[in-house]
């Protein structure tokens, strides 16, 4: 066994608080090590060189690379090894950056660290085998979470290049958040006027299937073969019949709170969000229906010219194989009223969020564009936006930015000018303006000049009513005078937050999610629409607060990323899963008790008895079942417990 | 007592007459009158070997285990106490014995005696035990004798015994006992329990240093059953040292105790087996006290059950 | 300095067996955030929490270490489904018994910490080694 | 042991008597048990802990430690008390160091660990709203009062037990429960600058006339208080704040007690509404005397109602037996249904008219 | 033009960190704490401005400020801050800094303070017209509330004849012994 170890400096990451030189000189003193080197960057070309010249010139059986953390550069070293001949499983990688020299300040003391980390690699690699993948066929099916922008975008990029998109969408339409804007930034240009013909061009290609109404439930199998059970929830309107004329929505006596309108106007209990919806279909919403309440009424079912209203019906479940899964859940306005009583918490006519203020502006909206108070309808005078709700507030539990309230208020603010003219005074109250996108800070500029919006630097600490107007108590910190606004009209720039529902669809699909409910990618950097779960893709704002630009580019990365995965016919699978040895299996059946994927099967004996075996293409590796076999003859490759104690002994080791 | 015998030995006859059983497991007399030691009865003439005494402590779920019986084939009858059958219940729970196969006479126990206790009370040798209601007279080879209660002399875990019923059988012999009520009890840890973390660290080193690793204890276990391949005998994976030092012995007994977690009802058969007397009952019952404090669970109470560690709840209210 | 205050007074020795995707992630994380942690710990990566026989937690104690953490993903959030339920029962047991067994309640501890919680991994493990350290170094003798 | 024990502090001794008399007598009156601390001292608040952090611990640990002489619980109704023994508690619970730092000033160590409570939360812990409802006997619907929590009672909420600091309820909750109309209004909690009072004349004056303002918007003819400072700076001072601005505020200020006392029957003179500058007592008498006119035209409505109901009933009763009788015998034959219907409209309002 | 004192504001960080739990470097000056604060028009500085201050390690022109001896202490400022920090625990702690310093500033809260604390120090219990009578005396505006002097006579709500409490003896010490402590500690 010749074991070669390469020590990299990172620059002055590692080398700044490690002495890499000595480490690479003491390493050469360990057993079957033949080779050290200390390199400025492993990861670069060069670096990566002179491993696959040592791996000829020296003989090397087996690599240690001690640098940055296995999730960082694992892939890149195992196929640098490969490509000199070795197994990329008889590499083994110490974290000596993130785990170490990045946490550390007091070199000796570190380096002596670093060491350990070295020893406990080597240790590792001393009793690696070598690996090999197997292959399994690929279903080239993709399943998009969500009918938004992003899913519409990456849905129409997989068609157009050749494959079967199912998009899946829990309201009655796709459109998502974008379909309820009026405008966007920085263009002011129409947003259905944008989305609404990629709308079409989903639900008309010939590769799209659009199913709205509907959930996933369910995620079994793995890249290149998921299971997915889908519900399909019952709008008691049978689609393949209805037509969507609307006939029932205007008869329908009926009301319920207009969600697509964010409460601003009322609907009927059987409901189309919007005329532009897609697929145009109707949902009767049970909770307010009279039939379905008081059991009168059934005025839908006669008025219906398709006949296509249905009481009876239920939930239905369907299972669908895909080979790739694309998240594009999209994200929720954050539930202002709930957590800031000091604004009125709700109770105040006049206080709005940024969305509702959206459909107010909008001319297909319930005021027709008109922009009014709700409280008397007159046109205010004095609107006030207050930046910042619901973002950047530890009080209310939202630490982060949400990106896109700075640039839609400045476009909500010039949209005010248009829509009141120039009498009107506006407001703006924001901390720091964050406009980072093309042409966003040239849109500021024209607000604050050619739109003259009085940005006001400072928080708003309460709001009340006060002889029919609402108070604005704020503060300019530039001034460092407090402030008071008679307000007319107050838009509160609520922040984004992850979509309802988003924890238990991660967990479902087994991916991460952060402490607010958005879904974590591989790598911020170098991948950062992958899932930790292979075939598992992100696109848009489910990821984190994005606006329209970003997440369809995003939304179009991930399509790519989709492309190349099921651009072959086979996939190979990870080799580091669970092997029984089963001349030690004593039939104690165990293992089949508590794998999650059924992959060790009863298999016969030429004695008649039969033995685990664990089904290589099922299996993925958790080593439930090594940790549960009494007799340990189920081992995990790549982390065999013999692996284990050596690195714990070598850890411990004075 | 008497007719529970008679009753064990009417059953066992019945089964083997009737070709229900190949084989009928049950306890007759030993060398003397002093002890009691498993029988294995194949024809119905033999029956009246069987006995039933407080001295009938084996727990022949044992010769259930795995690679028993011989041949595998084999059709048996077997005799099991309260706690017995806990264990029978716990191999059926993971389907390690094939109830179709076996013809299982339950006997309620009011407690079996603690050989060790009576052997305690002499100098010389006990040859001769005799019952009378709740008397125990014991003689040695030399002809002394001494009359003791049952009561104590009976081993400790009897005491309070959660489960005189057998869980599982098949035909029942002898009066039920009442059902014990309330909370399980886990006698004699009080005292262990007091001690700080070093006197009972102490304590371990001093009882696992005289383990000679015999496997007396394992090999007894009725739901132990790796035989050859258990880990401790491995030495790929070298998860316990071959070495016979403290440590190591330690482990070995760990690698006992956290592999029949969840499935061992402290029968005491491993404590009764050591032939250097380390005291074996008081981890596992200390385990099993902990794991009913845990989860409210007792192992083999239940066919229908799983172990609780080849099982989870998603609400374990567990860790943080 | 006699040697037995020397042994009293050396920096433990603290093994952390993680899994690969929430625990580890989050220590990288920390890494990544430059959160400051105690020299004393040594990282071990497996795919699952799942993966982890207590004995090996064990066997770590009797090779020499002062302390045990295992870190895995939150309950709900495992990249396997089910790893961590199962580990959750059997470390629970460890942990109940490891007093028992001679080693201090405070060398062990099981927990979660996630790929995006830095700072946690950062608390939990300092406050850990912190524990362990009060207590010094093992000198145990049946593990 | 075990008892909840009163500390009225310096307040209540003499400028808020009112306060004190009528808790005492709400409390007494809802069955809740309890006892004085004995020999209590101040409080400290709030010049102490804007001194000296240890001398403001000080003076609260020796307050508790007389307390836990004689139970384990206590009530501070002056909400600035409240705090700092709350917050004295907290700290010497959390901190065993701290503890015996404290106990170095005292004579005698505090050992004890007694949980203070804010009044508010003695009345719905220990009797709750609906006891409080059944032992109503004067009707207030009348009074339309505003809850002024001020600063102490909800902030932070961490340390009150409100569920929230900005939207307190526990004296909307009291109030209701006494039966007089809460009307919803937002300056629950802002503050009336009682701390500085005396020395920054300005500031208090400025922000309770904001309270008052408020308070008359929202459409309430009094404000309910829980705080001898909120009184004292809305009641009192009242006179200097019309002569600062100019205005002519009259609003009652009431302590929440004095309320609920009222509700139980007690008189304005066992409330001792005589005691504030702005006299509530002709607001109160006329509040009751509408209350009992209100209600008496309430039972009028509901009686005429009680009875058109009836007739209908019986008119339905009666169509139903004709159009029952017209099937087997057609004798009445004559009488179309259709006619029966303005047969029947007539004769009820007969009825009515008789009725 | 000011020069910036790095270890001023660090050593000021680690006190407001150890005594009140609250970082004045988490904030980032939106303002709401003045915004909100019903005292603010009396400052001289905003309590974002103050905060500021504390960033750079101005203590002694935040502990001359009338900001701090007039903060209310209503909590508003730290129950709304979307830092959740505890400005008002730090201003909290500057008004005891600024007693242990002896800061003299030309608003009556320390005197104020003073005459409270000594009057409860001497009777155990407050008693608020020998409280209001020397304070009115030594903050040198004699008629001070004298218009509330009457009707709290005629209301029955002072006592005109001080008694000393049981415990006053007690009080004594504790006020002594504490304010002793500090300036050794201070």
């Amino acid at each position: 066994m010749r074991i070669g170890v390469f020590v990299c400096h990172c620059g002055s990451n590692i080398a700044g608080t490690v002495d890499c030189h000595a480490i690479a000189e003491r390493a050469a003193e360990l057993k079957d090590v033949v080779y050290t080197e200390d390199v400025m960057y492993t990861c670069s070309e060069p670096g990566q060189a002179g491993i696959q010249r040592a791996i000829k010139e020296k003989g090397l059986t087996r690599v240690v690379v001690a640098s940055c953390s296995p999730q960082m550069h694992e892939v890149t070293f195992r196929r640098c090894v490969e490509d000199a001949g070795l197994n990329p499983h008889l590499f083994e990688m110490a974290n000596i950056r993130e785990h170490c020299s990045w946490i550390h300040d007091d070199m000796p003391r570190a380096t002596e660290k670093a060491y350990d980390i070295i020893k406990m690699a080597v240790a590792k690699v001393r009793t690696a085998e070598p690996l090999f993948p197997n292959e399994v066929d690929v279903n080239k099916d993709v399943l998009v979470i969500g009918g938004g922008v992003a899913g519409i975008q990456t849905a129409l990029d997989l068609a157009d290049a050749g494959l079967q998109v199912t998009i899946v969408e829990r309201e009655s339409t796709i459109g998502g958040t974008m379909a309820r804007l009026d405008k966007t930034f920085p263009t002011i240009d129409c947003s259905a006027c944008i989305l609404t013909p990629r709308m079409v061009d989903a639900a008309h290609h010939q590769n799209i299937a659009i199913m709205a109404y509907s959930e996933v439930d369910r995620v079994q199998g793995y890249v290149g073969n998921f299971v997915v059970d889908i519900k399909r929830r019952a709008a008691m309107v049978d689609w393949t019949r209805c037509i969507g004329c609307e006939l029932c929505v205007q008869k329908c006596p009926a009301h319920a709170p207009d969600r697509f309108n964010v409460g601003l106007a009322e609907s009927k209990a059987i409901y189309i969000p919007f005329p532009q919806a897609v697929p145009k279909r109707a949902v009767i919403q049970t909770e307010y229906c009279r039939w379905f309440q008081q059991g009168k009424c059934r005025v839908c079912s006669r008025v219906c010219p398709a006949d296509a209203i249905d009481y009876e019906q239920k939930d239905t479940y369907i299972q669908r194989n895909f080979g790739a899964i694309v998240v594009a859940t999209g994200m929720d306005v954050f539930p202002w009223e709930e957590y800031y009583p000091q604004y009125g918490g709700g109770s105040i006519p006049d206080v709005i969020s940024g969305l509702q203020y959206e459909r107010m502006l909008n001319a297909s909206g319930p005021t027709g564009g008109h922009v009014h108070r709700i409280s008397n309808h007159e046109e205010p005078k004095n609107v006030v936006f207050i930046q910042c709700v619901g973002s950047r507030d530890e009080s209310v539990g939202r630490p982060y930015c949400s990106s896109v309230c700075c640039m839609y208020t400045a476009k909500q603010a010039i949209l005010t000018r248009n829509h009141c003219g120039p009498e009107t005074n506006i407001f703006v109250f924001y901390i720091d303006i964050r406009a980072t996108g093309k042409g966003y800070e040239e849109f500021i500029k024209r607000a604050q000049t050619e739109f003259n919006v009085n940005y006001v630097r400072g928080r708003v600490s309460k709001l009340y009513e006060e002889h029919g107007k609402v108070m604005v108590r704020g503060m300019d910190t530039l001034l460092g005078q407090q402030v008071e606004i008679p307000a007319d009209l107050v838009v509160l720039a609520t922040g984004t937050t992850s979509a309802e529902g988003a924890p238990q669809l991660a967990q479902a699909l087994n991916i991460s999610y952060d402490e607010f409910g958005f879904f974590k990618e591989s790598h911020p950097k170098l991948r950062p629409v992958e899932t930790n779960t292979a075939g598992v893709f992100l696109a848009g704002a489910c990821q984190a607060p994005k606006d329209i630009p970003t997440s369809v580019a995003q939304a179009s990365g991930t399509a790519s990323k989709v492309l190349g995965l099921l651009s072959k016919d086979k996939l190979k699978t990870s080799p580091q899963i669970a092997v029984v040895d089963q001349s030690r299996c004593v039939s104690c059946w165990k293992c089949t008790d508590v794998c999650p994927f059924s992959a060790p099967e009863k298999q016969s004996q030429r004695d008649g008895s039969q033995k685990s075996h664990i089904i290589e293409t099922v299996c993925q590796g958790c080593g439930i079942c090594v940790a549960t076999c009494p007799v340990n003859c189920i081992s995990l490759k790549g982390f065999t417990t013999d692996s284990i104690i050596d690195q714990i002994e070598e850890a411990l080791l004075a | 007592m008497s007719s529970t015998q008679d009753a064990i030995r009417e059953a066992a006859k019945n089964a083997l007459a009737s070709g229900r059983v190949d084989y009928f497991i049950g306890w007759t007399q030993g060398h003397t009158p002093s002890e009691a030691i498993p029988a294995f009865i194949r024809r119905p003439e033999e029956v009246d070997r069987l006995i039933w005494s407080p001295l009938c402590h084996h727990n022949l779920v044992t010769f259930l285990k795995r690679k028993m019986p011989d041949p595998p084939e084999s059709r048996i009858g077997v005799c099991v106490k309260g706690c017995d059958s806990r264990t029978l219940v716990a191999l059926l729970q993971e389907g390690l014995v094939d109830r179709e196969r076996l013809y299982v006479v339950g006997i309620p126990c009011a407690g079996v005696i603690d050989k060790r206790l009576v052997d305690a009370l002499f100098t010389d040798e006990v040859t001769e035990i005799d019952f009378e209601g709740d008397l125990v007279t014991a003689r040695t080879r030399m002809g002394e004798s001494k009359e003791f209660a049952l009561a104590d002399v009976l081993l400790d875990q009897c005491g309070g015994c959660y489960s005189p019923n057998p869980r599982y059988a098949d035909e029942l012999v002898g009066d039920t006992l009442p059902e014990s009520q309330g909370k399980p009890q886990f006698p004699g840890l009080e005292e262990f329990e007091a001690l700080d973390s070093a006197a009972k660290d102490a304590l371990l080193a001093e009882a696992f240093s005289t383990c000679i690793r015999c496997f007396a204890c394992i090999n007894v276990c009725p739901v132990c059953y790796c035989w050859d391949q258990c880990v401790n005998r491995s030495r790929r994976p070298a998860l316990v040292g071959q070495k016979v030092d403290t440590k190591e012995n330690t482990l070995f007994q760990m690698v006992h105790m956290f592999h029949v977690a969840g499935r061992c009802p402290s029968c005491g058969a491993c404590d009764r087996a050591c032939p250097v007397q380390i005291p074996l009952y008081l981890l596992h019952r200390k385990m099993n006290k902990e794991l009913y404090e845990m989860l409210g669970f007792m192992a083999g109470m239940d066919v229908d059950e799983k172990p609780v560690f080849q099982t989870f709840r998603i609400d374990d209210v567990l860790g943080e | 300095m006699t040697a037995q205050t020397e042994t009293r007074t050396r920096p433990v020795k603290v093994i952390a067996i993680v899994c690969n995707w929430c625990s580890y992630a989050g220590a990288d994380g920390a890494g990544t955030a430059r959160l400051k942690q105690p020299y004393n710990f040594r990282v071990l990566r497996v795919p699952c929490t799942g993966r982890i026989d207590p004995l090996l937690a064990l066997k770590a104690f009797q090779k020499g270490a002062d302390g045990v953490l295992i870190s895995g993903c939150h309950p709900g959030d495992c990249h396997y489904s089910e790893g961590n339920y199962y580990a959750r029962r059997k470390f629970e047991l460890l942990d109940r018994m490891l007093p028992h067994l001679g080693v201090e309640s405070q060398r062990f501890k099981y927990t979660w910490v996630s790929a995006s919680e830095a700072a946690r991994w950062q608390s939990v493990i300092t406050e850990f080694v912190g524990h362990v350290q009060e207590l010094g170094p093992r000198e145990g003798r049946a593990l | 042991m075990g008892r909840l024990t009163y500390y009225p502090g310096c307040s209540l001794r003499h400028s808020a008597a009112e306060f004190d008399i009528s808790t005492r007598l709400v409390l007494h009156k809802l069955g809740v048990d309890f006892v004085e601390v004995p020999d209590w001292t101040c409080c400290g608040s709030s010049p102490a802990h804007m001194t000296d952090h240890l001398l403001a611990q000080g003076l609260a640990a020796r307050n508790l430690r007389q307390a836990a002489t004689v139970g384990d619980e206590m009530v501070a109704p002056c909400p600035s008390c409240y705090q700092r023994q709350k917050d004295a508690e907290l700290e010497i619970e959390e901190d065993p160091g701290f503890r015996q730092t404290v106990n170095e000033v005292l004579d005698l160590p505090y050992e004890g660990s007694v949980r203070v409570l804010t009044l508010p939360e003695v009345l719905l812990e220990k009797s709750g709203v609906e006891a409080i409802r059944r032992r109503v006997t004067t009707d207030l619907v009348k009074l339309r009062v505003v809850p002024y929590y001020g600063c102490l009672l909800g902030r932070p909420s961490s340390l009150t037990g409100e569920a929230d600091e900005e939207q307190p309820t526990s004296m909307d909750r009291l109030l209701e429960a006494a039966g007089a109309t809460v009307q919803r209004w937002n300056y629950k909690t802002e503050c009336c600058g009682a701390s500085v009072g005396m020395p920054k004349a300005e500031i208090h004056r400025r922000l309770s006339r904001k309270v008052l303002d408020q308070a008359l918007e929202a459409g309430a003819d009094a404000v309910a208080v829980a705080c001898p400072l909120c009184h004292q700076n809305l009641d009192l001072r009242q006179v200097q704040i019309n002569a600062a601005f100019g205005s002519s505020y009259s609003v009652p200020i009431l302590y929440v007690t004095q309320v609920l006392g009222l509700a139980f029957g007690y008189s304005d003179e066992e409330m001792l509404l005589h005691k504030h500058a702005v006299d509530p007592r002709p607001l109160v008498a006329k509040a009751i005397k509408e209350a009992v006119a209100f209600r008496e035209e309430e039972a009028r409505l509901a009686s005429e109602h009680e009875a058109r109901q009836k007739m209908k009933e019986a008119a339905k009763q009666d169509r139903a037996r004709r159009r029952a009788g017209r099937v087997p015998s057609t004798e009445e034959g004559g009488a179309a249904p259709e006619e029966a219907v303005p047969a029947t409209s007539a004769h009820d309002r007969e009825e009515e008219a008789a009725g | 033009m000011i020069r910036y004192d790095s270890e001023g504001a660090a050593q000021l960080r680690d006190r407001m960190l150890s005594r009140v739990k609250a970082d004045v470097a988490a904030c980032y000056q939106c303002g709401n704490c003045s915004a909100g604060c019903p005292a603010a028009f009396t400052f001289d500085y905003a309590p974002n401005q103050i905060m500021r201050m504390l960033q750079v390690g101005m203590l002694d022109e935040v502990l001359a400020s009338s900001a701090v001896q007039l903060c209310v202490q209503c909590l508003t400022c730290t129950s709304r801050c979307p830092r959740n920090i505890d400005i008002a625990g730090i201003f909290e702690d500057l008004k005891t800094v600024a007693v242990a310093k002896d800061v003299r500033v030309p608003e009556d809260a320390a005197t104020f303070n003073r005459v409270f604390l000594e009057n409860v120090a001497k009777y155990g219990r407050l008693t608020e017209a020998m409280m209001l009578l020397r304070y009115n005396l030594m903050s040198k505006h004699p008629l001070n509330d004298a218009e509330l002097g009457i009707p709290m006579l005629t209301k029955g709500k002072v006592e005109v004849l001080p008694k000393k409490a049981a415990g006053a003896d007690e009080v004594g010490r504790i006020y002594r012994k504490s304010l002793e402590k500090a300036r050794w500690e201070g």
